[in-house]
């Protein structure tokens, strides 16, 4: 069975449509998304994902078992960037170290949306609090990632830092801002407003989620040529920091006994890497890391590990265990 | 016609806020901004491809007297130094408004 | 009744979304709807509804209540500047207070879409014949805004004006122009055209409608301080406006015996003010005039005032008449 | 039954607002498509209809006639580039009837996705394998036109001119890559697939192809005046080069006894001009011809003969012949 | 490389036609536009989110012989006087192409 | 502040793969792309409504030490030759980053 779901992961229009943005680049094709599409999308992706989170939260009563796993969620994304950070030390120096933590401390909606696609695809359901999860995984790593970065690095005056401005980047960037919003707009609207969205927010989801991977898929390739000078670690740490996370999530999920559904959601959150709020907050506060090393490490390595091979690989872990 | 400066700066996009910030502080109130530039300098190429301002630069242009070019030259300085990218002065004429 | 309805108008997607957007902006989030994208969804409105429009214009036999709406339309749209002029000039200038009049006397497209959205989640029909009467109610207001600023502004010489140059911005302004175009084509082509279009323009409407009321939200909050120095003023004058003219088109709805649905249109035809075709008419034509003072009334004021509150209050005034 | 046909085809929504685009500009409306948007729309249609073909191909055997049809279309691209230039010689020199040449040879997409939206409006079906021979169509032309240019033209040196970068712009450029590519991913995808994007590439389909014809509309009449410098030859060849092909086409449909879809769609390819990969190429690698005649030759004169009155045409020439 | 005047104009969006006009009618058709470019200046910030030109502005560049340098700013002038923005000129060396 | 020159080209859109590689060749690695420009010329208005980059224009700015001028404009004279557009070159004061 697992390699039909390998396959048939590979076979869906999300997927091949990112290999074709891959192979795009590789044949120096000048096919282009222009870029203010490429933002909507995504924050079509967010939205709807939001949306329809928060319309399942309604109907699912909040038990002990989504308040733990809302918890490990957070457990999680402070765990991930502390041994990510000495992991990553060990190759590059303090403000790299602690960018590349906060990168996978983060989570990626994308990654989440495909794993979601891949698990609607085999009529496997998953809770809605998992979209509340991945809202609450987004920023604790970049607080996290700041303050190592502060503690480790040299000390230096600058007046120009400031706190206020971390926790506004961590917690109140368009991206986490959007998905929260939409969740609990999701959450209270009526039956009729679900029911009025149908259409724009689950029918042509997939569609809009085929050509946003078209873009990552040129977008990731792209990112290709800066990983080149970096040799060989960033391949190594973009691979193997989402295997450690991915197990430790599996072990989390096991304990926490959740459905199959919801454990590859979680898996998924704590494997993936973010490349959109996290280098933004990144560029600001810790300037002195270089964002093609850690931008290309979530992007052009993490991100298609995960939806070309992980996903379906994390899948059979979690039967294999049960 | 009255002799003015221009000033050109060039840095990440993310810095936008900060500069206007400074701007603002230092009393300069009139400067143009053309955003999703574009470059390469010392931190390689900034295609504007990646769904952030990370790699996406700004252009800031400041027309002042020259009495005022200190001030900028002065809010413009610590970015540039932290976050690359470049600064340029010339001498223009601004038609009185 | 009318709670429920208010509850139900401000738990809709659009109104919650809407909300969002300021929120966004009272928070400090960096959310951004790229700006091709937010004009080419507010294209997408003016298209579909005047499509609609122009559908249900078919199957409606044009009665003399037709006729009679058309002409009380436009008869609103002239009265409206007038006295708003003179109780704008209260507090303004000349030419802020012809600008302002020409605000209110115009109308606002996403205003009247809001409504719709509102009315059929009732189950409330409207005529095809109110989306041409908001066609013609967007122009006029614009002339005679001009014509104030001139007749009572200071006697210049500029050879730049010309009063062709007004007449083209206020009758074939783009959105003008594909609203009408809309409302023709959708009047003329095959019933097989209208089928083909469904799912594009009807099943996704309210989500597009959405989308954009959330990028609505983020550029009312912006202009809200522009409005921060001036006063009081604005905030009178944009919701007493508004009220005045609601209350001249409820008499004027109840005179004609308009249905519910038509008479809930047309008042919120009276009592929206134009931010998209206005402004750009009138920086050209009355450059005198601040666009940081009229524009943000009609969309940091009246915009909320009206979607928030005024559509349900005027349901309720209706049905209270009737 | 002709005149019905031509009647129906111009009351089509695609149609219809084609005609409100060209109206906008003769009117001097300000109605503006943002370019991303235009942008996004055109590859949209790419995508959908490459998707489509490959799903329709999956679905038809490799019979003798496919493997015809796709070397008559290579045949026919090898061939309408030639007798053109010797055409556009008589009037223009070397370089200008080089790049006319590409363009009549290549095809232009949307007219064959129009011709597809009047196909299904009359419930005529045609072969997916006519989306790879359009694909098939894009480059060939592209490679001849440059070749006549270098052959024909002023011996010079230059070292800028590379092979390689000429035979990437013709095979290797966004549109034949996208459509090329979505041929593909629909030709290899599962009907689960195929099934979660029906929505989005086949629902709003025909109302995206509205709006871009609206583009199309605003942008082809923008070029008219382009046209006015150069008196009546571009409209002479716009006219009669795709007569001609159109005829060559027919003959050859008849010779292969192709179904009534097919032939249309083969003519129409054989008979529309490129205005976006030939331009680009040619800009490139021809830059001593003049893009303000050859662009306009295919965008403002042979596009809207194609779709207005063509299409219709060379249905009832199919049928007449039959 | 030929001395040449570039002159450089940022103004409101909505002036964009009349300023080509106006180029034309004094004969001048070499100048490049720069399109959704914001700034501040006297009448505020103009941040390009209006969903109209109204704060939006436009960046306009003429490079011209220094004998045109008249007409352009005479054309220029009555727009940046009505309209606000600001009108720049230097010198520069023009590659002859 | 370092005198430094400050080279502007402007051509159409097509080009702008060229000039990249030309750069880089002549070893110039600080530049500065503004896409989506438009503009008016010897082969008429350029729009940049055409689907396409054909009508569509390219603004690079380039600023280097006067000794690498000569360099620059080389690498860009032929493409103004050929693909037409313009080439300013101007005096402007580098901040030192
Ligand atoms: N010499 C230069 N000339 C023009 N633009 C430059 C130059 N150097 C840097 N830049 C711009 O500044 C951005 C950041 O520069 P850097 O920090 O050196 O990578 C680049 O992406 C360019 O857009
Ligand atoms: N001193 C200046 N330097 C650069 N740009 C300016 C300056 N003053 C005004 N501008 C630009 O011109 C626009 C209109 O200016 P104003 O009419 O003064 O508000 C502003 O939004 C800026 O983009
Ligand atoms: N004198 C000029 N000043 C500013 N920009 C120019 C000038 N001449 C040409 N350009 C720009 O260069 C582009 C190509 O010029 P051309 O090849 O002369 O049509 C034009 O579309 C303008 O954007
Ligand atoms: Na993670
Ligand atoms: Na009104
Ligand atoms: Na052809």
């Amino acid at each position: 069975m697992s390699t039909d779901l390998l396959v048939a992961n590979l076979l869906s229009p999300p997927i091949l449509f990112f290999a074709l943005g891959l192979l795009a680049v590789f044949l120096k094709s000048d096919l282009e998304i222009p870029q203010p599409i490429a933002r909507f999308l995504s924050l079509y992706l967010l939205f709807a994902i939001g949306f329809h989170g928060g319309g399942e939260l309604r109907h699912s009563s909040l038990e002990a078992h989504v308040v733990w796993t809302l918890l490990a969620a957070i457990f999680m994304a402070s765990l991930v960037p502390l041994y990510t950070y000495y992991l990553a030390r060990l190759k590059m120096d303090v403000y790299n170290a602690a960018a590349v933590a906060a990168t996978y401390g983060s989570i990626s909606a994308v990654t989440f949306i495909t794993a979601d696609s891949c698990l609607k695809a085999m009529d496997l359901p998953y809770g809605g609090h998992m979209v509340a999860a991945m809202a609450l995984m987004e920023s604790p790593a970049i607080i996290i990632g700041v303050v190592l970065a502060r503690v480790y690095g040299k000390k230096k005056e600058d007046s120009e830092f400031q706190w206020q401005d971390v926790f506004k980047d961590a917690f109140l960037n368009g991206s986490v801002f959007l998905l929260m919003g939409s969740l609990v707009i999701g959450y209270i609207t009526t039956d009729n407003g679900h029911q009025s969205l149908e259409v724009f927010s689950k029918d042509i989801f997939k569609g809009v989620l085929s050509f946003f991977l078209l873009d990552m898929g040129l977008v990731a390739a792209r990112r290709f040529r800066d990983l080149k000078k970096l040799g060989w670690t960033p391949v190594f740490l973009g691979i193997g920091i989402p295997l450690i996370s991915a197990t430790i999530g599996l072990l989390i999920c096991r304990l926490l006994n959740l459905s199959t559904g919801d454990s590859l959601m979680f898996i998924v959150l704590c494997a993936s890497g973010s490349y959109i709020a996290v280098p933004a907050a990144m560029r600001l506060a810790v300037p002195e890391a270089n964002p093609s090393l850690y931008v290309p490490m979530a992007l052009a390595i993490t991100f298609p590990f995960n939806i070309l091979i992980g996903i379906p690989l994390y899948l059979k872990a979690i039967e294999w265990f049960k | 016609m009255t002799p003015y400066k221009k000033i050109e700066v060039i840095t990440s996009a993310v810095e936008l806020g900060t500069i206007e910030k400074k701007l603002h502080k230092a009393g300069i109130t009139g400067y143009t901004i053309i955003r999703d530039v574009i470059g390469s300098g010392n931190r390689g190429r900034h295609a504007g491809d990646e769904l952030t301002g990370v790699f996406t630069n700004v252009y800031v242009l400041i027309a002042c007297p020259p009495s005022n070019l200190d001030k900028v030259v002065e809010a413009i300085r610590p970015i540039i130094k932290i976050h690359g990218g470049v600064c340029l002065v010339s001498d223009v004429q601004s038609l009185k408004s």
